[in-house]
């Protein structure tokens, strides 16, 4: 490089997104520091990067969330960036407040705009002055359970409560009846509490079924603020995002130019610098609405990395380091289509509990337009102190049919054995017509899978065909001889390999 | 020899021969050829058509994936019983055990109360989410393990059900 | 797919580009058959196609390249169209006029066009009446050593011999002096029949310290001829390409423009139909001459692929079921940089003897922007039958300072065990100042790396402590008791891990 | 205990002792800590410093990569022979192997001819390309095992020399 942007960077994360942070500072020649909990100890990105500092024990309050332990260790090995990630204290600006006391640069926007954007209410408030759409709804948070009866009465059910911290499903509930409104709101304050350490929710009219649809934005010093298209995720499961695609099937030319202009718009009201999304529902007239913006790299950011070519974690450190966005950047357009896949550690086969253990087999997916950003490998123990995503699978093609049929085998193609992953219902939901159509919409998942069931039985004679070499081959399991055989098996195929999913299991 | 396998409540038996490209094994009125051709990757032939399927045997537990669908079949150990306690659990229908690890929210039941199956039985925390526990049959709550804010492994029921006879 | 191009696709190659192709076909929900030779029993592309049908023993002339053989398979298997992937009987006319009677579609050009541009002596005419510029040289091939001698002492020393039929280097021969000619003639004839079963050879004058530069071209049976940008091949050993990239840093967009349409009036005059190659040499005035047109998908397609988001071998398909070339494709820009690196089997310290053996460990490097097109995995034996390319490594990235970057992480990342590799080399050819500066020419290896030598002693230690770790966790080696300790180790390192190039081995 | 690996004519002697986190390695006077973090892959540090490094142990041999850097370590056996033919090779100087088999297209030296060092000596052809072997150092061809034309394997030398008394 001819010019070094940063010293050395702290990674204040773990997992696959801390992998992709110190991929980026690899390319940038710039050397980083990995930080783990004793739960991470030789987790991939401890490996990867140039040094890696126990930060405490599994829980994430005494670990990756402790910003003033993770300040210091920063300084103690000679950082002069910490780059947060995504979840942890991304989005939490006593660490902006706390890295700029020390002297060290935060990647990511001010303390300030993302005390703002972080509070959904205020920042709600603020876009709407600005002339941005937003959801009817609460102008402030709910003290009591009285306000929020009311609020609900205003807008009319079904309402939403979610939490002012908010991000990623948690602390969110919608409501349909007044009964249960009390209930709700109380476990979206629990939920909000355990993963924000904040209490605070709100209540909005809840906008039914519409398509989740957000625009990339860049700002940096230099009066630059741009977007980089948008991020279709209106696929979800309990208000999770779960598949991601870029462009959407829903957008127009015009409108994306002004959803994108009003998006740029939010950034520059918040006084925002450096990556952050703006997110808006899109309702089946077509208009939109001002959600909310994150205020880091998202998830999902590498649908939007492969159709315009842009590093945006790269860009994240350059515009933190001062410099101007790259002029590849500002020109950059969208090319083909591209769609992630988040595989979860969590059983889809039974109402998709989390799964814990030790990945006992693992091979990624490979060939032209494959991307996989993963925390684990094999052997990895895949424990329950953490968020279930395990991985993320991002194809491109050249056209929507062609990055549905590429993404359909990857996952085919991607192999987890020891713990359950989504990747079997991911392929259903994949292959389903409506999707394929394009038709998109936040109750995706709850209308067309909500009775799914997957059929192994004509799959387990050739299961069970393949556990018996595998045992005889050396495996430490003892199988026992059955004295006598039976007579035929019920379990016989009804044709070689017509593996279908037809019988409730 | 023979050898067996469980699936929920179901069994299915193997019979294994040693041919020079691999093995053969006969699975009711079927016989497929299986060669393991890398570690926990094997190709299998049956009729002509050719499968490619990972699989890997740990504790008493073979894991096994098919194009992306995965299949988890228990070994009986010799004593006829089911090794791993996943295995007992999913079989015994009046009993309730936490998903994984984690943490009591809300029981939603109390002892003595009649229950349907999938009505809702308690709340438990585990990866900051909440997961609600549903009932597997219809019957009566007999016994309830734990309380509110309790934590819970996977070797203790949270709730004991009691279960009308067939 | 809403419609199917093809029934079913018979792939007539192995390795990596067979791999490549099965992998296009599944994207287009089109089955395979891969063929194989008893060589290459349970090799990677025999695993993914849907039928793998073994072909004849290990010499290829018994096996890959027996086109009767091969073609009467199709037959067998339902197939109605053959991809030749490249080498092999990729270039033979031979092969779609044997498809033709047996009413499969080839997928690739003409017989006609293959055998025009396969003659490099006739397409050299051809293309010079067509206006477009040839090297001086041979206006027919040499039948006896004093035709070449006059030949060459009318284009002047030095001079190239080449095969008529030739490509990859194979039967070429640089010749300074008189005296070398007879022998130089001798030799190119021999590999020329070994590599292509046709020892004819022409001479032309050799033009010094070129840049390689090609374009990608398609051309469809509805009038349409295109060129996909240029790919940079200068960076060669023994005339094999090792290194290739795009954009190429020495063409102003004039000039790619002049060269693109000099490659589109190729195909024209060659009434060229599917993917080609049209190759110039650029000399340092900034002139360009034709060399020759490759009738097939080149090793190096993926660069041009990752720059211009195109998948080529799917429009090879398309095309051959006689689609129009994609809209998308007839639009296509560059944007970005990638740089290709194939990974040979070759002991690059000892004077780059082709290796073989097991493949003990195998790991592939991951990441944004990495792509790896590889026909090997882990316990692959790679032998001596055939071409020692195992993999080829790609990466893209915004600028062309980030993919040098981003390609000498993935090598390090990439571990091969068992066989030698050349990535220690790439790494080195990728690191020198003069590749960085851009200044690549076919001399560039010679040049700069004629006495490469590497210094193992400084990782001596390590690797020693590694071995001793690795041999006492279970290894079947047995390490030797010695009776006593020496006195200090002579391969002290000088400091940690300064593991660098000083010392000739 | 000590173990002893050869590298051409070099040798080195590490000692190997257990500790919690894994091994300790003394090789000369630096004392390196590694683990197997998976099969094949090692961590290791040295005075604080952290690598990581691929290592497979195959028949008295022991393959390393070290950032994309390979090399291979030979283990002697009981009798203090280098078991791999490739090590024998490699440190015999006076007999010339061919690379890997392969055709002998051409032979450039006669019997009882004096050679410099690196003097080319004869032509293989080996995966369609003709690979030139040099001489390893000045000396006399005293015997050459093949003609042009013929078949070579790696176990005959096909040249060997009468190297002077240094």
């Amino acid at each position: 490089m001819s010019k070094k942007l940063f010293k050395k960077i702290l990674v204040a994360n773990r997992g696959e997104i801390a992998v992709r942070v110190i991929r980026a500072c690899k390319l940038l020649d710039i050397p980083t520091v990995a930080i783990y909990s004793t739960a991470d100890k030789n987790a991939l990105h401890t490996l990867l990067a140039d040094e890696a500092v126990e930060i405490g024990p599994p829980p994430p309050r005494e670990s990756y969330l402790d910003f003033k332990k993770i300040v210091e260790t920063a300084r103690a090995h000679k950082c002069d960036a910490i780059h947060p990630g995504y979840g942890f204290l991304s989005e939490n600006p006593q660490l902006p407040i706390a890295c700029e006391k020390a002297r060290l640069t935060f990647i990511g926007p001010s303390a300030e705009a993302m005390r703002l954007l972080g509070n959904k209410v205020q920042s709600r408030i603020k876009m709407a002055t600005a002339g941005v759409p937003i959801i009817p709804g609460m102008k402030a948070s709910g003290e009591n359970i009285f306000q929020f009866e009311s609020a609900a009465e205003e807008a009319g059910y079904p309402v939403l409560i979610k939490a002012a911290a908010g991000g990623g499903g948690k602390g969110m509930r919608i409501v349909n009846r007044r009964e249960d409104l009390a209930s709700s709101v109380e476990a979206a304050k629990r939920e909000a509490k355990n993963a924000f350490g904040d209490d605070t929710v709100y209540l909005e009219k809840y906008i039914e079924n519409p398509r989740h649809i957000e625009f990339q934005v860049l700002a940096d010093d230099h009066g630059n603020t741009i977007h980089l298209f948008e991020r279709e995720c209106s696929v979800q499961r309990r208000h999770q995002k779960i598949i991601e695609e870029t462009p959407s099937t829903a957008l127009t030319p015009a409108l994306r130019v002004q959803m994108g202009n009003a998006a740029v718009r939010v950034a520059n009201a918040a006084g925002y610098r450096n990556a952050g999304t703006v997110e808006f529902l899109f309702d089946k007239s077509g208009s939109f609405y001002f959600l909310e913006m994150n205020t880091r790299i998202q998830v999902e950011h590498p649908v939007t990395e492969m159709t315009t070519g842009v590093d945006l974690v790269v860009e994240q450190i350059r515009i933190a380091a001062g410099e101007k966005i790259s002029d590849y950047v500002l020109e950059a357009k969208q090319r083909g289509h591209a769609i992630e896949c988040r595989i979860y550690a969590e059983d889809a086969e039974n109402n998709f509990l989390p799964s814990s253990g030790e990945i006992l087999f693992y091979q990624e997916p490979v060939g032209p337009g494959i991307r996989v950003d993963s925390g684990v490998e094999q052997g990895t123990v895949v424990g329950v102190e953490y968020d279930p995503i395990l991985a993320k699978l991002i194809v491109y093609a050249p056209t929507r049919e062609l990055a549905i049929s590429k993404m359909i085998q990857a996952l085919k193609e991607y192999k987890f054995l020891g713990i359950k992953t989504s990747r079997k219902f991911m392929i259903d939901v994949l292959s389903h017509p409506e999707f394929k159509a394009g038709n998109t919409y936040t109750n995706f998942i709850e209308k067309h899978f909500s009775d799914r069931t997957v059929d192994v039985v004509p799959a387990l004679e050739l299961a069970a065909a393949v556990s018996t070499v595998a045992m005889a081959q050396g495996s430490k399991a003892r199988p026992t001889a059955v004295k006598q055989a039976k007579g035929l098996s019920p379990w016989q195929t009804i044709g070689p390999w017509e593996i279908g999913m037809r019988i409730t299991k | 020899m023979i050898n067996q396998f469980a699936y929920n409540d179901e069994t299915v038996e193997t019979r294994l021969k040693t041919v020079p490209s691999g093995f053969e094994v006969s699975v009711g009125e079927n016989i497929y050829l299986v060669s393991e051709i890398a570690p926990g990757k094997f190709q299998t032939h049956l009729n002509g058509a050719r499968k490619l399927v990972c699989c890997v045997v740990k504790e008493n537990r073979s894991y096994i994936d098919i194009d992306g669908m995965l299949i988890e079949l228990d070994i009986p150990s010799d004593d006829g019983n089911m090794a791993s306690s996943a295995a007992a659990h999913a079989i015994a229908k009046d009993k309730i055990f936490a998903p994984m690890p984690g943490t009591i929210v809300k029981l939603l039941v109390k002892e003595g109360e009649k229950v349907e199956a999938k009505q809702p039985m308690v709340i438990v925390e585990a990866m900051k989410m909440e997961n609600q526990v549903n009932s597997p049959a219809s019957g009566t709550v007999k016994k309830i393990n734990f309380k509110d804010g309790e934590q819970v492994g996977t070797e203790i029921p949270i709730i004991e059900l009691e279960l009308p006879v067939p």
